[in-house]
């Protein structure tokens, strides 16, 4: 037989070049694994055919859940035997995407032996990606990874692998912590995650500043991201030191502030914390000198989601301020009386932020019993399309009249 | 016999941080980027953390796994971690350990880097690898762009922080409504509908739901249900393979890339903001993309010779101009680019402001 | 007998502009504007044109309009104009004419002012002197807040330039849309239908057509035709009782004032902006609308306090945020501010640019 | 009879205060005139019962004009009766404004004669009003004013009387003779004001610089607003004079520029030209020092109306510089474009920037033959919902794939 390499002279092109190959991957596990073999040999087609190979076909799970599991079959079995099953199982990451060397080889000894062996570490919501398997193997996987102390994620309707930032684990900037209340989130709605209930997906990730290093407003939709209330802190002599190594606050902070609330006179740093929008630019660029206030939490923003069907969405400010702290009960009070709502009102396939878009933000607040605030907008609003629920009925007229 | 376990959830993650973190959890007191790919953390007691982060295609076999784990045990104290953006980012105490680890991890082909001002790794998607709805290859894409990249992303090359996103279909599955530069693979044409047998393959009313426009209807054919789609009302999603094989939204003659800009996550400085179309249509070309490569390599290149300190790509050219921008990255502005969605009319430019 | 003359158009501006005007025309150098009311333009030949401004409420009797003649005549050669807000300009190469024509027209009551960074007059509409769906009066309304602004007519006592609006009705003849500060009559309920004969006074399908929602329906009662109006459709407009007698939208109870800021027009510095909501209702409170008033007092107070020179409205409240706007006028933020019609999403706040 | 005054008491007090009354105004007509009389009792009445007593019935006009005349009636004639009929005759302005006493005694003269002697100077789209005559008076009035050289505006789905602001007369701004093509524009249009045959209004607003004095962008569905191409002509020396009186243009230009586009050392003005948006801040401020440039003509954008019933437009870009030289060929043959297009696709009562909206911008430039620009908009798309043109047909597909 033939050596694999030559069976995928498109795909070996891809060897070639300094960044890691994915094809070299693969391959690995080719030399012992005809699964993968096939799997390569079907994607060398695609690459010839310049289309997809896969076809949908059904849903695949393992029993009690109702997600976790992406079904995919080849849509050319005979040719490709190994690829005719090649379903991929979602696991659950800890928080943060910390591991120590033993976690991982458990996984690695499970994957290889129920399924592929290949991996995506990790997927674009963050769970642990199988990248993989048959459908028989499904049940003994999952008991394997139980065995182990992993779980699956999400998929379908349900509420997805919430996922954090690196936080207080390793960053200066994380305003509570993050790690702690997506891992409690997380173990608290184990039943939203498996067994999908929900009118569509539901994503909840958390951030522990404005930097946003986990995209929560762009990807979540519930995102958690953290803010303080007080005022930034400031540390003249260290931004002496930073001036003294060449650094130029004015460039690197006054300038690129958005409102115009910092200032710098060669001495002292002057901040307008009543304007200052904590954009954290003045803070990235001087950590030793400029910090955020110690009155912390987070803000509560609803909806981002990618375009299908009604164009992308960011998510917006629900709560300009929450505390979060252990055990996180306001969270998720509000987390269920946005399900409940989504719950009623939801159209199947609706997304919640979809759902805030026709139903209008005002509305939706009201329902979940949340005051109005003006910095949920970036601006009140511009047509006079106003429906009041208040007015007089035309009996009350009458009376007016008398 | 075992009860089945269920509802475990994932493992507390404190058992997987190592003790300088246990012990300086929540109370950093500043970071300092040493060299590219290196990051240095300081406690508020003194304690120092030394991260190293490593370029991954994401898709990694066992093997490369088994590999991580064996550097981690030698340089790490058995400890390491993953980013938001796929890197493995190996942490330790020892200031003495950084260079022979990288020396370790670069002999073995494993790029050191993308931190601060460097080209990150690119967050991606399942492609003709494990989707069916992809109208191309997310890793072949990566691979080559970062081919492209690779000494930006080993180096702080960059005037400020540059996120790059390839998504295969309009799902989006990732960042590409909000990257610096984002890659997005795009169908042309309705799918084919299969009409011979279709309801055999396929519940017709779920199929016709599945569809966010509305495009398909109920047809018969030799007396038995099928489908059939209004071409004019379909928005090439691929939903409705999804739900219904019968229904192939791939078609290598019109499936291809586009190629979008500007978008960021971070609210620093300036707000999010979504991604903006430049290149609307690039056909396959695989197995490198030239054309692709190409034109991300002009976009990096004008953004390293006109963008400011701090400023991310968006930034820069709310500075010049989206005129300039074409100008001077060449691509052509037509009637694609202009917005004809829902919010159209908010893309309009409603002022005398203008560039001549 | 003559021919009947049509379609002759506008007479030829040419007659109607004073010798300087014609000998400088195209050919101004600069202007200056020495006091509240007074501009001077210099032209690049040395030639000076000083012009009046005297603020008017638009609602003038021919009898003010000849007496204008006279005060022409006698200091302007025979010239005047009239400018684009209403006011009434006194043009004159004599600078010796200015002193004694303002104190002649200050004389019998003719405000001069409305230059600069003074508030303008009020861009209006007609209300209920003349128009048939109008939910206040327009002319009550400014004399009320042009009482109230008189000395900041007459002084250049504001941050920047203010332009004021008010329209009686949703369709907003005028500048309601894009004005420092607006003031809009609207309606809070559909128009009642007076089902009996009501096809003997209005044509069924054109007035159904009329409707900009789709909110009318055929109906029929004791045989003939009528309608009906679907009330969770009608968005107030009044388009339908243009067309149909029998539905009128007027309605004491209801009808009321709501109160706009932060529009503009001009591309000065800023771009155009819309005028947004603050105040949703007033009830109507002939003739002297102190509420209003008030509102508009507050504003231009916080205004004064607050704007920087140059800065209009929607300048100042970028700067200070819009939850500092609502604080410092103490105006309640409510559900009704929040935007829920087309483009609704685009004012959400979708970022964590927050004061606190 | 008791004096008119007793009649109106809530009317009685808007003659008090410092503003000139409108009150004042109708009532020095009211003396002499029956049918003012009784509009202002009408006019108290609506002040008792706090709404309008106008009512609309039917179009009234003059032979052969399809515009020009408001129709309005009193819904309580018999209460009334001077107001049964009280329509308003919308009179074409001269350009800019301006005019002679005697042109103006002219027009108080016939108003008197044949109307209420009350008129509007001017109403919102430009006009010169007769607030109220009879229908009777109708044709008697355009006699007069046709033999003094006046003729009606528009109304109804017409082309409405053209606006232009002082510009060249008295502005030393105007970047091209915008009375001149107002007038021309106004002249070459006459069927289009007088006979409506337009899905609906249109109006037409020139304004000689970026300052937009009529509000041009906000309220004409075709603006016409001056701008240059090359530099900003600079004078230091002025400048000089300027801050020797005391003026900082640090504060007054450099601060407000809104793309930093002006420095001041102290002694020099530097522009950077290629980011200038034209915004005339600094031209604004410093008239004498910073001028606009030499290659002067318009930016010509489209659509503006008020909210109803899509929500509020602004025009926006649709020629981003043009030349504005006699004849006007070039702005007559784009206004005629786009008119054909708005015929072949426009919806009864729709105002032209609402087809562009649904129409597409793309999609509209095309159908008047204009090559997309950049400049049209603020940013290019942000959804992926293209709707390609050029595709491959499945035959293409065979026979490429042979
Ligand atoms: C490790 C990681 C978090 C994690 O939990 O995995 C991380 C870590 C840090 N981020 Fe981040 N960010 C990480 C993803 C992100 C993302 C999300 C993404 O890349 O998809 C964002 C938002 C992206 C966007 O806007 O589109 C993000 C926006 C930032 C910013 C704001 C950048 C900006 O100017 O717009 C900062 C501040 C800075 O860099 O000055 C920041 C700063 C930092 C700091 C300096 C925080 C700290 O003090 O430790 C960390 C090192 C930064 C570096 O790479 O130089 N981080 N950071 C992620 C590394 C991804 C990678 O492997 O490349
Ligand atoms: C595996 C993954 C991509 C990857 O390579 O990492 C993925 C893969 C799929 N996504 Fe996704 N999505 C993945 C993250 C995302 C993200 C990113 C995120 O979560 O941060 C998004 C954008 C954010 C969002 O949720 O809007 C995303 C938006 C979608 C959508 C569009 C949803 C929408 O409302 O716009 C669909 C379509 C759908 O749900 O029918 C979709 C559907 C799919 C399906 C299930 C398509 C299908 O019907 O079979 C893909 C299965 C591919 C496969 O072969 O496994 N995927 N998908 C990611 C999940 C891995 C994980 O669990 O960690
Ligand atoms: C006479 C008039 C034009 C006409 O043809 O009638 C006019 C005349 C001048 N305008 Fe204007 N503008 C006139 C209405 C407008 C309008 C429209 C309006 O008021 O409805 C605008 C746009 C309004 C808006 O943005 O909402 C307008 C925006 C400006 C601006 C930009 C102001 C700003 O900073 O936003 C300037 C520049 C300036 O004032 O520095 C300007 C400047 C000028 C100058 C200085 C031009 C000149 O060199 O002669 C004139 C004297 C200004 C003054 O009043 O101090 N003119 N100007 C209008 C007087 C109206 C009145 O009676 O109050
Ligand atoms: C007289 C005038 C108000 C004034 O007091 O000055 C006026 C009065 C009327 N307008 Fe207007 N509009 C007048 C300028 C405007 C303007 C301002 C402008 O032209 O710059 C606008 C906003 C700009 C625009 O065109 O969008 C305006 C937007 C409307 C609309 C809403 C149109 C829309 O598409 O949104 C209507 C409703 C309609 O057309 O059915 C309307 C309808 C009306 C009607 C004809 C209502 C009706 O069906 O009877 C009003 C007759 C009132 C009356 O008793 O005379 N009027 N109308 C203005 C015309 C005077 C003149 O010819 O000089
Ligand atoms: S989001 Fe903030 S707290 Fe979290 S890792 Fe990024 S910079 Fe640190
Ligand atoms: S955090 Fe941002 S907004 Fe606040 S002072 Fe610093 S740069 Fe300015
Ligand atoms: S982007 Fe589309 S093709 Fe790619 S993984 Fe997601 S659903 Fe599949
Ligand atoms: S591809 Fe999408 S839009 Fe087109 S028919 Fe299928 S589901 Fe509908
Ligand atoms: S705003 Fe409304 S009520 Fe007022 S004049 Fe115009 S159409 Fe009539
Ligand atoms: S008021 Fe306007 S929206 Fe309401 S029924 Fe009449 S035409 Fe329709
Ligand atoms: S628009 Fe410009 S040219 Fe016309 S009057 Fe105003 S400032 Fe002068
Ligand atoms: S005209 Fe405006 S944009 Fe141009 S330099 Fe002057 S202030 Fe800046």
């Amino acid at each position: 037989m033939s050596n694999p390499s030559s069976e995928t002279p498109l795909l070996d092109e891809l060897l070639k070049g300094r960044w890691p190959s994915f094809v070299k991957e693969m391959k690995e596990m080719a030399d012992t694994k005809p699964m993968v073999r096939d799997v390569l040999r079907q994607l060398e087609k695609s690459y010839v055919d310049k289309k997809t190979h896969w076809k949908h076909g059904g849903i695949v799970g393992v029993k009690g859940y109702g997600g976790g599991i992406i079904g995919r079959y080849s849509d050319s079995p005979e040719e490709f035997p190994g690829a005719a099953h090649f379903h991929t199982v979602r696991v659950n990451q800890p928080a943060g995407w910390f591991y120590n060397t033993q976690a991982l080889r458990d996984l690695c000894e499970i994957f290889d032996k129920y399924g592929s062996g290949l991996t995506n570490m990790h997927g674009s919501t963050g769970d642990i990606i199988l990248l993989g398997t048959t459908t028989d193997e499904l049940e003994p996987i999952f008991s394997a990874l139980t065995e182990k102390g992993w779980d699956l994620g999400g998929s379908g309707s349900a509420l997805r692998t919430p996922s954090c930032c690196v936080g207080p684990a390793r960053c200066e900037w994380a305003m509570f912590d993050c790690l702690d209340i997506c891992h409690d989130i997380t173990h608290h709605y184990q039943d939203e995650i498996h067994r999908p209930a929900f009118p569509y997906k539901f994503k909840i990730k958390v951030s522990g500043c404005p930097n946003d290093c986990v995209s929560s407003i762009a990807r979540a939709d519930f995102s958690i991201i953290g803010t303080w209330r007080d005022h930034i802190r400031v540390n003249d002599e260290e931004m002496t030191r930073y001036v003294a190594n060449g650094r130029n606050p004015i460039n690197d902070a006054v300038l690129l502030c958005p409102t115009r609330a910092i200032e710098w006179d060669g001495k002292k740093i002057k901040i307008d914390n009543e304007n200052c929008v904590r954009c954290m630019q003045c803070i990235n660029a001087y950590p030793r000198a400029i910090k955020p206030g110690l009155d912390r939490g987070a803000t509560i923003l609803i909806g981002a989601k990618a375009p299908i069907v009604q164009g992308a969405l960011f998510s917006s400010v629900l709560v300009p301020f929450m505390k979060i702290e252990e055990p996180y009960d306001e969270v998720k009070e509000l987390l269920e009386s946005i399900w409940d709502v989504w719950d009623d009102h939801g159209e199947n396939k609706e997304r919640i932020g979809e759902l805030v878009e026709r139903m209008g933000k005002g509305e939706f607040l009201e329902k979940i019993g949340i005051a109005p605030d003006v910095q949920m907008v970036i601006h009140p609003r511009e047509n006079p399309y106003i429906f009041y629920d208040e007015f007089y009925e035309e009996e009350d007229d009458a009376t007016a009249n008398k | 016999m075992n009860v089945r376990k269920t509802d475990i959830g994932c493992p507390d993650y404190k058992q997987f941080l190592p003790p300088v973190i246990l012990e300086n959890y929540g109370k950093w007191d500043y970071h300092e980027i040493p060299r590219p790919g290196v990051m240095l953390h300081v406690g508020e007691s003194g304690d120092k953390l030394w991260s190293v982060r490593v370029g991954s295609p994401r898709l990694l076999s066992v093997k490369s796994i088994l590999y991580f784990c064996d550097i981690a045990d030698k340089y790490c104290d058995g400890f390491l971690r993953f980013t938001s953006r796929s890197n493995v980012e190996f942490m330790t105490v020892h200031e003495a350990n950084i260079e022979p680890m990288i020396k370790e991890l670069e002999g073995e082909g494993w790029p050191v880097g993308g931190t601060a001002n460097s080209a990150s790794n690119v967050i991606h998607t399942q492609g003709w690898v494990h989707c069916h709805t992809s109208a191309t290859d997310a890793s072949g894409l990566v691979k080559c762009v970062m081919d492209e990249l690779y000494d930006d992303f080993t180096h702080h090359s960059l005037p400020g922080r540059m996120k790059l996103a390839v998504a295969c279909c309009l799902n989006m599955c990732g960042a590409v409504h909000a990257s610096d530069i984002a890659i997005l693979g795009i169908h042309r044409r309705p799918p084919k509908v299969q009409k011979e047998n279709l309801a055999k393959y396929c519940e017709v009313p779920t199929t016709i739901a599945a569809c966010p426009t509305g495009a398909i209807r109920a047809d018969i054919l030799n007396g038995e249900k099928t489908l059939q789609i209004n071409e004019s009302q379909c928005m090439y999603c691929g939903a409705c393979y999804t739900a219904c094989p019968k229904l192939p939204i791939a078609d290598a003659l019109n499936d291809g890339l586009s190629i979008w800009v500007g978008g960021k996550c971070a609210n620093a400085r300036s707000v999010p903001r979504f991604t903006k179309l430049v290149v609307p249509f690039i056909p396959n070309n695989p197995p490198r993309w030239p054309e692709v490569v190409d034109a991300v390599r002009t976009i990096v290149n004008v953004y390293k010779a006109h963008g400011k300190p701090w400023e991310r790509l968006a930034d820069m050219i709310d500075r010049i101009g989206w005129a300039r921008f074409f100008k001077l990255t060449g691509f052509e502005f037509t009637k694609y680019h202009i917005d004809d969605y829902k919010l159209a009319t908010k893309s309009y430019n409603a002022s005398t402001h203008l560039r001549f």
